[in-house]
């Protein structure tokens, strides 16, 4: 019997945040394509077949809100969502209500998967903050770094937050913390501000947008300090001109487009096909949710969200994000923290 | 033909007729005045004529050129100039930089220079405030300004709503010399005026209008010494 | 006579929209979207109805509302987290909405300074300034998370408590209407239309001005708290420029100096975006071309001479009485 | 480094992005000094403009200079389009009318790229390609030399335009008074159409020198820099365009001096809070003229 | 009959310009009196001081002996002086009633309680407000077009609407600003019979500003001319309307 499990999603599809949301709706699109066209997923004796509704929330709250209700009016049976973590806050208190399965690919702020109910496949601002920290301090031997982190975003602060209090528990020293507002172009200032201190890395964890013009910028400045990230960087050789600005960089992330594991390349040549651009980190984690949802309901042998969330913690997905990656009872995505470096124009895994 | 030929004009503000079908006539080198109470609809019946509002039925022909549908810019380049009511000076532009204005359409710069001196003489204090803002000056100056900015563009027709107002007593006269002089220079005048006995006094013929038609029209002198004139407008 | 014929209307219009809203909800009838609409609509038609004083009534432009919005958020809500267990729910909600409003009145009372100096866009750049400033103090304050935001508001202002919520929208409507209808709103109304004026015959202008500003930001502060109550987190971007231009639009798009124009547009603004969800792609574009076509359409001469056929009558009286 | 070389290049760096702020101001004052509107959408025609430059360069593959030309006729175009459509049935109606229909065309231009260009942010490598100099130690970005110059050479060419010219006087009469402006025989509908459209290929040039600096398109790379450059021309004054430019250079120069020595956390409250200030001192902006009300 | 306003070598310039310059006038308490003087002489620029519009920059001026220079205008108003404006100056999106009741603003009033809540109180005060209001407008013969925006009376009815609205703030001094511009012989007769009317009903004092000399010898009892900023002459209309000076400076033959 072939049925149809209704996946609701939600992301900025508009305004200044509206190439997250996109990411992550077509990352989606091209998992259930996927899926469906291998046979759908087998739950008991049904066959289901996964179809997305995906809606607009601009990235903020009360859109957001509005946005999962409409999805829960249209009946989906399980919710990815939502791609902000603001949103994603604001959405799991209702979704614990109607005790919908919840996996947002990217919402990273801690509270986002406080309820039962919520789980996640990025990893944590704070886990990615501590990791690089360990990272800097005791493999590459950082003794004094300089921050450069979005003021007006939560997950760059997140981060950054997570970082500084690793960094000084290490006994290393955070040189300089410059920060900037969302929608900035110009870091010239803070940029020569770092300049002028005795740094020996600069940090910088943002979406790789403004990593673009920072790292451009930088290299005007004719700086040469080396650059570390958060996972927000992926997609980063995108949009750069000139791919020697952010050559050497290393940032943590669990995807990587380049890597020669098949999985990705696959999806890499899957979503190219479809949307015609290089898919970045968001939409891998949308893609992974995805197979969540598959792997949860073949586990449960049930769409019931309830079966569904006790399943959570018992699966395990091969993902484009990790292999495998598992859940605990926390909701977060147990996954190893990858860093990977641009070397020759190309994004590859440090070893 | 007439120099300018007003037929059957209506206009509207909005669902509200100010201008209930009025003709009229203007001929070449006449002095016209037209005169009523406050609110008859005179400053309607030259605003439409300039252009300024699109009338809602009749026509207006200005030396045999229908003119009724032409935007105010054009009419001007035929010979029309406005002296509006309220003066509507360019409170930012100086007043010498005003009465280039007025000498928008002309293009000759000697002939504008001169016609410039022959304001200057009319109206001295216009020399002597020449670079002050105009937005700044009394309410007589400003109307002096108006005018002599509606001399610059050397007019066929000159229309005037209410030159005297806020003027001295002095210089009312002076205005309705100038007045004569422009006419008697060869300049057709239609004049609206409140001083319904001094535009009587050099007027070749005029209209009375009443809220929104012409209840009379005359020669001057004749509705001079009409008593129904003189009772209603001429105050005596 | 004709004051309490229209009293008694607007009370009637009232209670059938709150018995409406009310049956529809209980009844099940709504849906989800809709229901969560409910206090997203009464929290705008709150801020637009304030902001028409400001801009509508004092003829002043204000760029800077959401700031108002965001300072009662985020007092308001503070107390609402402090207090969750210890008060009861409507008494921590009142208190909330209280604190929330005083909260604003006091940053009102700050803005109301540059307000006596400044004229138009200049003033208007100020409040926009204002805005910004409060949205930055936000960001790296500690107490409300900074960028991360306010999370954890007891979700005390949904669909829920629509009765709460409906009362202090009255309110405010109410109290703006009684307002304008007074001799303080009248001073404020004389300001706009010619400050000279006005003074001349005795205002006190810029006692009217802060007042105005004042009792604006009052308002929105109270509307500030239900926002968050309503959402359970508060986020400084929310409240940036963006937030107070759609509230602008609102005042305008309603008509300047009509609170029953505000209230109706900021439902319509409100409602549009959600009802346009099937539009999918091109939903932000319709709603763009939704706003153009309605400003054009609300100062078009078929819409005045619409409003003017309305005034003939009086006209036509006036005009006999003439002859 | 010494702190004097450091303060050069803060100075240096403000310098950078008011020069832009200051070109975008331009054309934001001189639209408003004439049409008396608040044009919300300028930002959003260097957005166009941008893109327009991206599609001439990078799709078409155009000489430069050409794609340059058809960017600056294009948003001219487009500037006077909109204002014959979304401002002109307004010019009766209450200024605040038209202010927010300036934004409803923002949004729909925003959403147009959107739906045209889609989200992901698209990287155009400059097409103005000038050396950075060395003067006494410090490194000046060519095309910061580049902005300054196009800005200045705008400004004064503007001022001349404006006060001196016939056409200029024109449009100052229409911006005081539409209807005696017509009795003088201005046709007030092309003058403001020749405003918008001067207006707009200033906002071109923004946007070529805006891309060229800073690489990347996307959607909303207007609005930012609009808002900022509001911002400009009024701490300069509205309406004035020498204020205009000194607005931009000013409010680059504080961001910049306040990002590095006092907080970047709070650099745009520090620039807000100066802004308010020098309104309180001077409440007609830097160069605006107080406007006297003859009572 | 006591000194009602007395003005001390007033005088204000404006850059380089002197507009006013060593003005002297006393007016007796319920007088009638004009200024007049050439287009340019300063008049307005007076009143302007008189209201506080403009600080002067030298000079008194004294109300029922208390000083009025550096008072802000509505401080001024409450005082007792109340002015039409030359160009006029309505509350343009307001009715004709409310125009008048905005200047009942400090005669009749009522907290701000009473205005949010519309108290009892506020009904009372509403009423007197309204009947206070319809009395002035009816000497000026406005009370049919009480619910008339103010923009859309004709030129002359916007000329009495401000005369009703100054009348209503209760003033001891008026100053009226060329109250007869703008109207026909016959209205400004009806005019003086309205100015007339209200100086005795309102037992004010009035001082005005008038280019018609029919207005101007009909009504008032005492002249002051002005010319180049300067005085040029005082004294009854019989007097200084054949003064030499007046008639070369201002009348004309
Ligand atoms: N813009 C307008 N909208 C509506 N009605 C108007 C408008 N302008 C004038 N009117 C009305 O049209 C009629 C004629 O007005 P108009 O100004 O032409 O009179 P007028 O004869 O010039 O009077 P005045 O001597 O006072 O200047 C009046 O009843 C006036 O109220
Ligand atoms: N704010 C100002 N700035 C500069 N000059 C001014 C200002 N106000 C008035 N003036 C000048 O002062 C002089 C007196 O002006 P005022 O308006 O008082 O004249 P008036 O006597 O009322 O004349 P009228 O009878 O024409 O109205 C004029 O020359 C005017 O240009
Ligand atoms: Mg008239
Ligand atoms: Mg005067």
């Amino acid at each position: 019997d072939e049925k149809t499990f209704l996946l609701g999603g939600s992301g900025p599809l508009t305004g200044a945040a509206a190439s997250y949301g996109t990411s992550v709706k077509q990352g989606a699109e091209i998992a259930i394509q996927e899926i469906n066209d291998a046979g759908g997923a087998q739950v008991g004796e049904d066959t289901y077949k996964f179809e997305l509704a995906f809606e607009d929330d601009e990235a903020t709250e009360d859109k957001a809100v509005q946005a999962y209700n409409t999805l829960m009016d249209k009946g989906i049976n399980g919710f990815l969502g939502c791609t902000t973590s603001g949103s994603c806050i604001a959405v799991a208190q209702l979704s614990q209500q109607d005790g919908i399965l919840q996996i947002t690919p990217s919402g990273s702020a801690e509270g986002c998967i406080e309820p039962d109910n919520a789980f996640r496949i990025c990893f944590s601002d704070p886990e990615q903050g501590v990791a690089m920290a360990d990272y800097a301090v005791d493999t590459l031997g950082y003794k004094k770094i300089a921050v450069l982190y979005n003021v007006a975003d939560e997950y760059s602060t997140g981060i950054y937050d997570a970082f500084t209090a690793e960094v000084e528990a290490k006994g290393a020293e955070i040189v300089d913390a410059e920060s900037f507002n969302t929608g900035d172009v110009d870091f010239n200032s803070q940029l020569t501000s770092i300049k002028g201190t005795d740094a020996e890395a600069i940090y910088v964890p943002a979406y790789y947008q403004d990593i673009t013009y920072i790292t451009k910028q930088a290299s005007e400045l004719g700086m040469e300090l080396p650059f570390l990230g958060s996972d927000g960087w992926d997609g980063v050789l995108k949009t750069v001109t000139d791919p020697a600005t952010v050559e050497g960089c290393i940032f943590t992330s669990p995807f990587c487009a380049s890597v020669d594991d098949e999985k990705v390349v696959n999806f890499v040549k899957a979503y190219q096909d479809a949307y015609g651009e290089t898919p970045d980190q968001f939409a891998a984690d949308a893609y992974d949710g995805v197979y969540a949802f598959k792997a949860a309901m073949e586990e449960a042998g049930s769409i019931e969200s309830a079966d569904m969330i006790d399943a959570m913690t018992k699966i395990s997905v091969s993902g484009l994000t990790g292999d495998p990656i598992t859940f605990d009872a926390s909701g977060a995505a147990v996954k190893d923290v990858k860093f990977v470096t641009v070397k020759d124009g190309q994004y590859t895994y440090v070893e | 033909m007439a120099m300018l030929q007003v037929t059957d004009l209506k206009v509207n503000y909005g669902v509200i007729q100010a201008i209930k079908g009025v003709s009229f006539e203007v001929n070449e080198g006449e002095v016209i005045a037209l005169i009523g109470a406050n609110g008859a609809g005179k400053t309607t019946i030259l605003h439409t004529v300039t252009g300024l509002i699109a009338p809602k039925s009749g026509k207006i022909e200005f030396e045999g050129k229908d003119i009724t549908k032409m935007p105010a810019h054009k009419i001007v380049t035929l010979g029309m100039a406005h002296v509006p009511e309220g003066r509507r000076v360019f409170a930012d532009l100086s007043v010498y930089e005003n009465l280039l204005m007025g000498a928008f359409t002309r293009k000759d710069k000697d002939e504008i220079a001169k016609t410039l001196e022959m304001v200057y003489k009319r109206f001295p204090r216009l020399r002597e405030r020449k670079n002050q803002v105009s937005g700044t000056l009394s309410g007589g100056e400003q109307q002096m300004l108006a005018m002599g900015r509606a001399l610059m563009s050397h007019p066929k027709i000159l229309l005037m709503d209410e030159p005297s107002m806020g003027l001295s007593p002095l210089f009312v006269n002076e205005i309705f010399d100038i007045i004569k002089e422009v006419s008697a220079s060869g300049t057709t005048v239609l004049l609206v005026e409140q001083n319904a006995k001094k535009a009587l006094s050099i007027a070749d013929r005029a209209y009375v209008l009443e809220t929104g038609k012409i209840v009379l029209d005359a020669a001057a002198d004749v509705l001079m010494n009409d008593p129904s004139i003189k009772k209603a407008y001429l105050g005596e | 006579m004709k004051i309490d014929k229209k009293i008694i209307v607007n009370a009637l219009i009232a209670l059938v929209v709150y018995a409406a809203v009310m049956g529809l909800v209980k009844g099940g009838v709504l849906s989800r979207q809709m229901m969560s609409l409910i206090t997203p609509v009464c929290v705008y038609v709150m801020m637009s109805v304030s902001l028409s004083l400001v801009v509508g009534f004092l003829g002043e432009l204000s760029l800077g509302h959401a700031a108002f919005m965001s300072i009662g958020a985020y007092t308001g809500c503070l107390f609402l987290i402090a207090t969750k267990d210890i008060l009861p729910v409507l008494v921590s909600l009142l208190l909330a909405v209280f604190i929330g409003g005083v909260a604003a009145a006091l940053l009102g009372v700050v803005i109301g300074i540059p307000v006596l100096r400044l004229k138009g866009d200049y003033l208007a750049i100020v409040t926009l300034g204002f805005g910004e400033i409060i949205k930055s103090v936000f960001n790296s304050l500690k107490i409300t998370g900074g960028a991360k935001g306010l999370s954890k508001i007891p979700l005390v202002a949904t669909y829920k408590n629509f009765t709460f919520v409906f009362i202090l929208m009255l309110l405010v409507i109410l109290l703006v209407s009684h307002l304008v209808n007074s001799r303080h709103g009248r001073a404020v109304c004389a300001i706009r239309d010619n400050y000279i004026a006005a003074e001349a015959v005795g205002i006190p202008v810029s006692r009217y001005k802060i007042l105005a500003f004042v009792i604006a930001a009052f308002m929105a502060g109270m509307a500030g708290v239900i926002y968050g109550a309503n959402l359970g987190i508060l986020k400084p971007a929310n409240f940036d420029y963006n937030a107070s231009i759609e509230i602008l639009v609102m005042v305008v798009l309603g008509g300047m100096g009509s609170i029953k124009g505000s209230i109706i547009a900021a439902v319509i603004l409100t409602l549009l975006p959600e009802l346009l969800r099937g539009a999918s792609d091109y939903r932000m574009l319709i709603y763009a071309i939704a706003l153009i076509s309605m400003m054009l359409f609300n100062n078009s001469a078929f819409k005045r001479n619409l409003t003017e056929k309305r005034n003939l009558k009086q006209a036509e009286k006036l005009s006999k009485e003439e002859v | 480094m010494s702190l004097i070389n450091a303060i050069l290049e803060q100075l240096l760096n403000g310098l950078r992005t008011g020069s832009i702020y200051a070109l975008i101001a331009l054309g934001y004052t001189m639209v408003y000094g004439i049409a008396k509107m608040i044009n919300f959408a300028h930002g959003d025609i260097i957005m166009v403009g941008a893109y327009t430059l991206y599609v001439c360069v990078s799709l078409l593959h155009l000489h430069p200079i050409l794609a340059v030309i058809i960017t600056i006729l294009v948003c001219a175009l487009l500037g006077v389009v909109i204002e014959k459509i979304a401002y002109k049935p307004l010019r009766q109606a209450p200024p605040l009318a038209v202010l927010i229909t300036a934004i409803g065309v923002s949004y729909l231009l925003q959403n147009l790229a959107l739906l045209i260009f889609k989200a992901t942010p698209i990287p155009f490598a400059s097409i103005i390609k000038v050396p950075s100099i060395k003067i006494g130690g410090v490194h000046v970005s060519g095309l910061t030399i580049v902005t300054l110059i196009v800005t200045t050479i705008s400004m004064i060419l503007l001022t001349l335009f404006i006060n001196k010219t016939k056409a200029g006087r024109a449009m100052r009469a229409v911006s005081e008074d539409k209807g005696a402006a017509e009795l003088m025989g201005v046709n007030v509908n092309q003058t403001i159409s020749i405003t918008f459209a001067v207006g707009s290929a200033l906002a071109a040039v923004a946007g070529v020198l805006f891309i060229a600096q800073y690489e990347t398109l996307l959607p909303t790379l207007g609005a930012l820099p609009g808002i900022k450059a509001f911002v400009a021309a009024v701490l300069g004054g509205i309406g004035s365009i020498p204020g205009a430019m000194l607005g931009g250079l000013i409010l680059g120069i504080i961001e910049s001096l306040a990002k590095a020595y006092i907080s970047t956390q709070l650099s745009d409250a520090i620039v807000f809070s100066v802004l308010v200030i020098v309104l309180l001192v001077k409440p007609s902006g830097l160069l605006g003229k107080m406007k006297i009300e003859k009572v | 009959m006591g000194v009602l306003l007395e003005v001390k070598n007033l005088g204000i310039s404006f850059g380089g310009l002197r507009a006013v310059d060593g003005l002297n006038m006393t007016i007796n308490e319920g007088a009638l009196v004009g200024l007049i003087g050439p287009n340019g002489a300063g008049k307005t620029t007076a009143f302007n001081m008189l209201t506080g519009v403009y600080r002067p920059t030298d000079g008194t001026i004294l109300l029922d002996g208390k000083s009025l220079v550096g008072k802000k205008p509505a401080e001024i108003c409450q005082e007792g002086v109340a002015r039409t404006f030359q160009n006029i100056r309505l509350f343009t999106q307001m009715s004709v009633l409310d125009n008048v009741k905005v200047a009942l603003h400090n005669s009749i009033r009522y907290n701000l309680a009473t205005s949010f809540l519309h108290l009892p109180s506020y009904f009372s005060k509403e009423k007197e407000m309204d009947e206070e209001a319809l009395k002035i407008l009816k000497i000026f013969e406005l009370d049919t077009y009480a619910d008339t925006n103010a923009s859309n009376l004709p030129y002359g009815k916007q000329r009495k609407l401000e005369i009703a609205r100054a009348l209503a703030t209760n003033p001891k001094l008026l100053l009226l600003d060329e109250p007869a511009a703008g109207m026909n012989p016959n209205e400004t007769k009806e005019l003086m019979e309205t100015i007339e009317l209200i100086r005795k009903e309102f037992k004010v004092t009035i001082l005005l500003i008038e280019h018609d000399m029919k207005l101007v010898s009909g009504i008032c009892e005492y002249l002051y001319v002005l010319n180049f900023g300067t005085e040029l002459a005082h004294g009854t209309p019989a007097e200084v309307l054949n003064d030499p000076k007046v008639v070369k400076a201002y009348l004309g033959e």
